[in-house]
Parts: C-alpha cells; structure tokens; sequence
C-alpha cells in the first residue's frame, strides 16, 4: 500500500503529473464567474459559498480520469492486479493520493478564492471545514465512477456524467455548511449529515469500486 | 508444488477461443507456447495469472506465486529505472533491486528516466521487474520482442538461473529462445465451433 | 362533446399533446428495433444453416 | 412443478413472452384509453384547479412508473449478481428507456401544470428536483450500457452503478428535503390523508395508472425479446469472425 | 473539406462520439448550481444568464481535447497533413465540426436549462442570440488550444488552463448581453463586441492554429 | 519526375540522426532502406514526407506527390472498411475504391467496422488506402508489420503494378519483401557526436 501511495505522489509532482492542475482549474473558474454573473460585491458575496464549493468539486471531477486510466494504459494496473494487494486497497491508495493531490490543496487555497468572492468572514472557517469534511467523499466517489469507465475510450465525459449525480448529496450538505456559516445560522444537521456522509463512502465504496475494477480487467 | 491445467476453456470478448487445455508445469521446467497470431495465447496466460476466470476446467498452484510479464511493461515514464524497480520490489514486500539490474545489464541507466529509454531497453526493464517479484511461477508473454540478439541471450540466461533455483516460466513466443524446455502448441486446443441451433448457448 | 377546459385549454392540451408524443415514440422505437433486429436475426440464423447444410 | 427461474431461459422467456404480448397490447392499450378518455371528457373541474386537473391522469402515472421502473432495474440487477440469469440483466437494460420517458413526461407534464398553478414553470421542489436527479440517474445508466462493448462487463458495471445509484437516489432524496420545504402536493396515494383528491378523479387516475404500468410491462417485455435477439446476435457474428 | 466534415460528424454520432455529452454536462452544471447556492428563485434567476453562459463554455472545454487528440493518436492526423489540403481548412473544418456537434446543440438546449434557472423572459432570446454568436468563437479559440497541446500525454486539463484566459472576452461580452437582455437593457455595445471577436477569431485564429499543429506534427 | 535527396540532416527531438544522406528515386523503381532499430528511419521518412524540415541539404521532387503510410494506420473504429476508404479517397479528391479492396482481398469485410477487424487487416486496410490516394511517390514505414505471409504477396504485388504504372517507391523494412528494388543501408549515414567545446553548437 504505502508504496503504491508514494510512488503516485511521486508521480503527481514530476513534469506532467497533474498536480496543482486541479487548484489553476479552480482558480480560473472562480475568476470567471465575476465576469458571467457580473462584478456586484453583494451579490457575488450570497453566492460565494456556492460557486467556490462548485468549483471544487468541478476541480475534482477534471482530474478523476487520471486516477486509473494512466495505469490502465501503460499495463501497471494489470500487474498491480497480480500483486499481493487486494484490490480494495489499491482503489482505496488511489483515491487517497487523488485526495492528497486535488483536494486537500482546494481546501488549503479556497479561503484565499473566498477573499476573491467577497465571502462574508464567518463564511472562511465553516467552508474550510465543510470541504475539509467533503472533499474526501468527492475523491471516493470519483475512484468509483473512474474504476466504472477505466477501459473506455474516452470514458473522460461519461465518467462525469455517472459521477454528478452521485456527487449530489455531497455537494448539497457541503454547500449547506458553507452557506449557513457565512450567514451566521446553526450548521450542526448538515455538518453531521456530511461527515456521515463521507464516513459512509470511505467505508463501504471501495469495495463496490474495487468489484467493476475486477471486471474491468477481465 | 506443481502448476496444473486442467481441462480449462478460456473466453475472449465472452467467446471461447481455448478448450479442453491441460498441462503440467512442475518447478524446475519451462513450458514454452506455440501457436499462430490471434489463437489465443494471451489469454491463456491472463487466466494463469489470474486476471480473468477460466470458462470451464480448474487451474491449481497458480494463486499468489505467478508473476506475469505482458504485452506492455506497466512502467512510468517520468519515473527513473531504479525507482520503477524499487516499487516493484516493495509491492512483493521486498527490496533488493541490484541483482536484477546487472542480470540485465541496467546498472549504467540505473538513474535514467524509463521514458528516455530506447524499446529495447524499455523491455529490459521490465523483465527485471520479474526478478524483483520473489514469486516462484513467471508468465511471459512474448518476452523477446523488441529485443536484439544480446539481449535474448541475457533473457535466457536469467530464465536459466530462475529454474535452478527451483522456479518454473510458462512462456508464449513466436522465436527459439534457447532453453531447453518442453513445448507446447496451444492450435491443437482452439475452440471448435458451436452448433447454432440451440438458443441458450450463446448466453454461456 | 369536447368538454370546456377554460383558461387552461393550452396547458392542459398540451400536456397530453407532449405526452403522447413522448409515448408514441418510445412505443415506436420498440418495436421498430423489435421489427429490426428480427429481421436481422433471422437473415443470419438462416445464412448459418445454409453454410452448415452445404 | 415449474420454478420461475425457468423464464430465465432466454428461449423460454421469448416463447411464453410471444404468447403474453398480443393480449398485452390490447390489455394495455384499451386501459389507457379507458382511463385517459373518462378522465379527459367525463370528469369536473376542479373547483381551484379548474381544467387543469386533467393533467393528474398522466401526471401522477408517469411520475410512479418513473421510480417504479427503477425500482425494477434494481431487482434485475440484483438477480443478475446473484444468480446470474442473463435475462433479468437484459430485462435492467430494457426498461431503462422506458423509465427514462415516464420520467420525461412526469416533469414536462408538471412544468407544463405548474406554469397554471405556481405561475412558474419550475421551481426547485424537493420532489421535483429529486426527479431531475432520477432522470440523471437513467441518462448514465444508459450511456453506460452504450458504452461497454462486451454484454457481461457491461452487465455486471450497470447493475452495480443500479445499486450504488439507488442509495445515492435516497440519499438524494434526503438531501433536497432538508435543502428545501418545497411547495409541491404531498402525497395524494396515502390513504389517511385528509387532502386525499376526491373519488371523481381518483377513479379514472386508477385505471390511467393501471393503464401506465401495463404499458411499461408490454413495452418492457417487447424490448427484452429484442435485448435477447440482439445479444444473439452479436455472439453469432462473433463466432462466425473467429472461424 | 467536406468529406472531412462529413466524417467527422459521422464518427460524433456514432457509440462513443460524444455528441450530446457537452450537452448532458451543461445540463449537469445547470442542475449542480441551485444545489451549491440554494433554492430561492429570485437569487437564481439573477445569476441565470451569467451560469448559463459558464456552464456552455465549461461544456465546450470539456469536448475539447476530443478535437485533434483522436486523430493525432491513431495516425489520422499525420496522414491528413500530407494530403492535399491546406492545414488552415483542416482546423476550420475541425472547429466547425466542433461547433456543430457541441455549440449549436447548447444553443438549442440553452432556453431549456434557462427555464430550470428561473431566467427572465426577455433573456431567453438575448441568451440564445449571444450564445449563437459567441460559441463559434469558443470552438474556434479551443481549436488554437487544442492545436498547441495535441502531442502531449493527458493535455486535457493543460489545453483547459490555457484555454480559459483566451475565453474571457467572448464570455465577458456573451454574459453581458444575456444579462442586460433579461433586466430589460440596451444591448448594441457587448452584442457588436461580441459579434466582433466571433468574426475576428474566426477569420484570423485558425492561421495561428495551423502553424502550431505545424509544429506539433514535426 | 525523379524524387532526389541531396545531402539530407534530419533530426529527431532536436537532435541529428542522420545526416549527409543522398539518394535518388526515379520513377518505376523501389528503393529499400535497411539499419538497425532506433538508426532514424523512421525520421528519414517522416521528412520525406514532408512533415519535418531536414536540418541540412535539400530535396526535390516530394512536394505533393507522396503518399506516406505511417506506424499507425488512421483507420477510424467506429466507421466501416469502406467508409474509411471512401473517406481518404475523398480527401485525395478521387472516387474509385474497388481496385484497392479486391487488391488487398477486402472485398468480403467492407461493411465490417474497422474496430472488428484483426490487426493484420486493418495494416491491409491502411495500405489499401494508399491505392486510393493516386500519388506516384510511395513512402511506407514498415508495411508488412503484422502481416501472414500471404499478405506480404498481396502488397509486394500491389507495389509491383504501382511501379509498372510509373509509380516509386521508398520502403522501411527489416524483412525480404521479394522485390528487386535497390537497398540503401542507412548506418552509413549516421550523424557523429559534435564537438561540445564551442557553446553555440549545442544551439544547432
Ligand atoms: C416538474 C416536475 C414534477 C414532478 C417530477 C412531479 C412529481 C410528482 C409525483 C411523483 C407525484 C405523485 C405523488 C403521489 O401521489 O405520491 C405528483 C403528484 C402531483 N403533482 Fe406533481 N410533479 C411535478 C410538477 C408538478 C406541478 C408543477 C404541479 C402543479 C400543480 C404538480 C401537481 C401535482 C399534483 C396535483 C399531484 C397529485 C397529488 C395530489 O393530488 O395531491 N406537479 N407529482
Ligand atoms: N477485445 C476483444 N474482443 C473480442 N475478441 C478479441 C478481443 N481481443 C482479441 N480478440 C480475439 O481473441 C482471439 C485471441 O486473441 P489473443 O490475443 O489471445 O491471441 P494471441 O494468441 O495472443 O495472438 P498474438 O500471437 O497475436 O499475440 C483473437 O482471435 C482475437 O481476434
Ligand atoms: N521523442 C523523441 N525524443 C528524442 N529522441 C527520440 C524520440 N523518439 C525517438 N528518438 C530517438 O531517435 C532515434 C531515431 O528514431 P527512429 O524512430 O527514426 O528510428 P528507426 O530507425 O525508425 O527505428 P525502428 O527500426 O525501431 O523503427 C532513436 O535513437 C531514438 O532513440
Ligand atoms: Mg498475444
Ligand atoms: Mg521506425
């Protein structure tokens, strides 16, 4: 496990590996969206909590073909199949190194985006926390949507395609958090229904993950 | 403990293209697989390691001790020689890389990225990664291509050392490789076509 | 004997309009591939036997 | 004594199903029109809604098939991966364009009665979104079976993405109750409800219902057959290629 | 030319051509966006034209990598540059492919998804007309993007960076008129802006675009 | 019109691989190129194909004349055998696709997508393609690659009568076509090692 791990962190922060990709993507989006919606404070400020939680799990969404898919095509994916780790571990590194190199730098950064947005002070902490809370899940369900597609020509699409759905919950309760924490009301119910939420996925996903990898490599 | 084959059919794209094969492989012998382009030997040895389910027939000894070398060499570009050996090894669960590199002559490219590497050495590098593994059953498939003369002999030679010292490789090849071991011609195998009456046996 | 629907005729009407549109082709669509691939079917089972037959 | 499994032989399920079909067609057809034309001209107004109750008789139809076609994809899926009978993946993958319509036409068939009632076309209703997400749920589902070359790789990955859909439906479902108090009917099929609809439109909104899910039983059994024949096929051509 | 359009919407409506995914994806932003900033439809119906316009271009990001990419990886490419057409109409012909089979769909679908975002009624027709003048400039700039990072393995989230400064004009100017469309404004300077960059993208880009492929293809 | 190379450099990544490399090709003949892997045949052939620019010397006569069969045949999975003909043949502004079907004994797969069809007929797929161009200059970069031996008959055939219409051809191979072309051994032009001293160099 901790090999495999570290070797894709490895791989992550080398000339091409995509790390840091994810965090320009948010930055861009989060940039955009004054010029779509116009340049109101006020406004931008009622919708910050939203669209910087959007744009992260847009972030997400962009780099889950990386998880599997570059081991599928060079072959490594079928060794590490023949290798003495199960399956459910493999999917489990993989989505915790996806965690590592797309979401915990959206979570560290998105404080520093909120600023941009005029995000209310109370706003900075509970959204912290709540993708702190969330992201995890986003990288979990995505693994899941990415051991789905892996074989696919251009499964690039289709993958967010099965992955936005399931990222409902999610995006709802973190949204949720963040939203009520900048306007200063209570955020226990969806912060519990969150961290649930999360818990639940990390849990029990990888086994349904590691189940259609299995297939998959058939 | 002996690799055995028995009566297995395996299916490609749900369709049998293998039947009815047995072999034995005992320690110490190579089996070597003939057969022309597209009968159907990588599949046979997808099933022996593991990858896909055989149709039919049973597979004993093969679980955990089959390290299985394919088409591609499941290497990392940006990754330098050395490192994509090291992790190797640790997924086994071990750690000496040193004795694979010199068996294949890749001690001088040891901090070269994989990427930078001409085929043939790409190759190299990847049937080192066999050695790493520490697992006693090796499943090759077309191990030499892209491989010159030199490096073939290299190749035998590390194939050699490993049933000496008790192993035993299942290789599908089209060239003569030097080993002296038995062969196999998976043709005689290939699935017969079905009657199409019967409505069910499609969905089999 | 068209009953009076009132201010509403235009969303009522079209809710069946849309309706049995969205129906119809899904009905259509069926069995037109049913039809299809049938056909299909048969053109191949039969080309099978004629070469074994020879 | 037959076990029901034995329809799980494609050969027997396309021969009894041939038998079933002719009588369906009429059975299903008829129903409708019974219920849609007694609904349609043989019914009052409303006293509020005026006209527009009209639209109930295909509104709340479509709207139940919509998760009850689900619904029955999850338990072909199930019988796909635990007993593994072809059929029943086939029957998953052939119902879910029929659930998508039904879905389809439950939303536009609202949007189009909340333009009247709400005086918006739509708004972001618990009960409506969590449809909206349904109709996701059957466009990947779809795409996903599209996508897979291979019948039992592709039967295996959409009956797992059924499962693990389904919690995530629910958990959805959750999700958007608590996101907001929508201004939507409650639930007009309980039968303690005080706001129960009267006997006049239930009677007719029954049989249009009957009509509904005999209408996605012939369409389902029709596209299974076709599912088979196709799959058939396919392996057909196949073995033939490799001769 | 035309047979090169021709094959190339052939291959887009063919299993796996990905025509109607930029749609299904912009269908899924639409739908993620009242989930991230909250229900209420007066707050939404603000930031409608604005989403709306982001949610198209973020579709047509995502297609296109799919432009060259394909072609470059089973050869196509290579044997395209040594026939007799001018590399300038092989990417024209690829923008206008693009634009068929993702733009014009988005303009089509767009007042749909307008609805779901309570968009005032005067916007639906401005939303359509920018969208109509300011997608052909969204394909033909991600032709040029795609051209710059078709050799390179996984350009998908590089050609997005690069691509996304290139699109704020045509965003800025395509947002403003959806949005003073549907407050009820005067639209002639960002409508002339707008149709302005269209024209001038799509008279002078694919010359830069074809000297890069140029290079790309050495 | 002869195609003449005139003491060609090319590179590759920047770096020379051959250099000084001359030839003539008049029309009616084939010209073989033979060397070792990784010598820069491929990148020969690539500018002759006039998608690099050679780093020294000149050549003539290629200008619109070549028709270039690369590694990777361009063939489209989804479309079928004679949708993908009829593409490339549109695209050299010609019609006519039959003579190169039944040349290359195609005929039998037209409707059968390109995605189905085994690895040696899809490479006669891809060299079916080049009948369909009409240019008179040939350029293939290892075409039997993948190919039975039946299958090498039908394209040495195919070269022949393009020859003996007028045609030329320039032909990569590592094996004996059967043709009595000329070979050019390309070793012989391999680029030395330049002097490191003077800085600019490295700026070639
Ligand atoms: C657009 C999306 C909509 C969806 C997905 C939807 C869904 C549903 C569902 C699932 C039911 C059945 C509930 C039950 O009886 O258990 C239902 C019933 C009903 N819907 Fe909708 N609906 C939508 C829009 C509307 C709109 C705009 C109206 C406008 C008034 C409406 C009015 C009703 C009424 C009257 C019932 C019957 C419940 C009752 O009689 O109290 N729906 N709808
Ligand atoms: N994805 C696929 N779907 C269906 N059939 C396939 C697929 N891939 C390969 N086949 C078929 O399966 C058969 C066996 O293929 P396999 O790769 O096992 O052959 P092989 O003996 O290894 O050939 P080679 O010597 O060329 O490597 C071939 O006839 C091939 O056409
Ligand atoms: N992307 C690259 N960057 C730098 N050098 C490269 C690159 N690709 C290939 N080379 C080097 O360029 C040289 C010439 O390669 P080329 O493909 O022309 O050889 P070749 O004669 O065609 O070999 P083969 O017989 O294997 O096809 C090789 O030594 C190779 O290592
Ligand atoms: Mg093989
Ligand atoms: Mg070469």
């Amino acid at each position: 496990m901790i090999p495999l791990l570290k070797r894709d962190l490895a791989l992550a922060v080398r000339a091409g590996g995509g790390f840091g990709l994810g965090l320009a993507f948010f930055l861009i989006v989060v940039t955009l969206v004054p010029f779509a919606v116009g340049p109101q404070s006020e406004l931008l400020g009622r919708i910050a909590p939203g669209i910087l939680w959007l744009g992260a799990l847009l972030a997400c969404l962009l780099s889950l073909d990386r998880i599997l898919a570059l081991d599928w095509e060079d072959g490594s994916l079928d060794l590490l199949a023949t290798a003495p780790l199960p399956m459910e571990g493999i999917v489990s590194v993989k989505a915790l190194a996806h965690w590592l190199t797309t979401g915990l730098p959206l979570v560290i950064a998105a404080p520093v985006f909120g600023v941009l947005l005029n995000l209310a002070a109370p706003g900075f902490f509970w959204l912290t926390l709540s993708l702190l809370l969330g992201t995890p899940a986003l990288s979990v369900i995505g693994t899941f949507g990415a051991a789905l597609t892996v074989g696919l020509k251009r499964g690039g699409l289709l993958l967010s395609l099965l992955v936005l759905p399931l990222y409902v919950p999610t995006l709802i309760f973190g949204a949720e958090v963040a939203r009520r924490g900048a306007e200063g009301m209570g955020v226990e119910t969806p912060l519990m229904m969150l961290a649930g939420i999360s818990l639940a996925v990390i849990a029990l996903l990888p086994f349904a993950s590691a189940a259609v990898l299995r297939v998959n490599l058939r | 403990m002996i690799l055995q084959a028995d009566t297995l059919t395996v299916t490609r794209g749900g369709i049998p293209v293998l039947e009815e094969v047995s072999f034995d492989l005992p320690p110490e012998r190579a089996l070597v697989l003939r057969g022309p382009n597209g009968i159907g030997k990588t599949t046979l040895l997808r099933t022996v390691a593991g990858l896909q389910p055989p149709l039919k027939g049973t597979l004993t000894g093969a679980e955990d001790r089959v390290a299985y070398a394919a088409h591609a060499d499941g290497l990392k570009s940006t990754l330098t020689v050395a490192e994509n050996l090291t992790f190797w090894a640790r997924v086994f669960g071990r750690d000496e890389i040193a004795p694979a590199l010199s068996a294949y002559e890749l001690d001088a490219l040891q901090t070269r990225a994989a990427g930078q590497l001409s085929a043939g050495q790409k190759r190299r590098l990847g049937l080192a990664r066999l050695m790493v593994t520490g697992r006693p059953v090796w499943v090759l498939d077309e191990p030499t291509v892209s491989l010159d003369r030199d490096a073939v002999g290299l190749f035998a030679a590390a194939v050699r050392a490993h049933l000496a010292a008790g192993g035993a490789a299942l290789i599908a090849t089209h060239i003569d490789l030097g080993l002296d071991g038995d062969a196999l011609d998976v043709s005689q195998f290939r699935a017969r076509p079905q009657a199409h009456d019967d409505f069910d046996e499609v969905f089999l | 004997m068209i009953p009076e629907l009132g201010k509403y005729a235009g969303a009522v009407l079209s809710a069946y309009g849309v309706s049995f549109v969205l129906l119809a082709l899904i009905v259509g669509a069926s069995v037109w591939r049913a039809r299809n691939i049938r056909a299909q079917l048969k053109d191949i089972e039969d080309r099978l036997k004629a070469q074994r037959s020879q | 004594m037959t076990s029901i499994w034995e329809y799980a032989n494609p050969k027997k399920f396309i021969d009894t199903s041939d038998r079933v079909i002719p009588a369906l067609w009429v059975l299903s057809l008829g129903t409708l029109a019974i219920g849609l034309i007694w609904g349609f001209f043989f019914t009052p107004d409303d006293y509020r809604q005026g006209s527009t109750v009209k639209i109930f008789y295909l509104h709340v139809p479509a709207a139940l098939m919509a998760i009850n076609a689900w619904f029955m994809m999850l338990v072909a899926s199930l019988i796909w991966i635990i007993r593994r009978h072809h059929v029943s993946a086939l029957a998953a993958r052939a119902a879910a364009p029929v659930g998508m319509v039904m879905t389809l036409i439950a939303l536009l068939t609202g949007a189009i009665w909340g333009q009247p009632m709400w005086g918006t076309w739509w708004a972001w209703d618990p009960r409506l979104t969590s449809f909206l997400i349904l109709f996701l749920f059957y466009l990947g589902y779809i795409a996903l079976w599209a996508a897979i070359e291979n019948d039992d790789t592709a039967a295996d990955l959409t009956s797992v993405l059924c499962l693990v859909g389904s919690v995530f439906a629910v958990l959805s479902r959750y999700a958007v109750n608590f996101w907001n108090q929508g201004l939507h009917q409650g639930a007009s099929m309980s039968l303690d409800a005080e706001e129960n609809v009267a006997d006049v439109f239930w009677w007719p909104a029954l049989v249009a219902m009957a009509g509904f899910v005999l209408l996605f039983l012939l369409l389902v059994l029709i596209r299974t057959q076709t599912e088979i024949r196709a799959r058939r096929m396919r392996a057909l051509l196949a073995r033939e290629r490799m001769q």
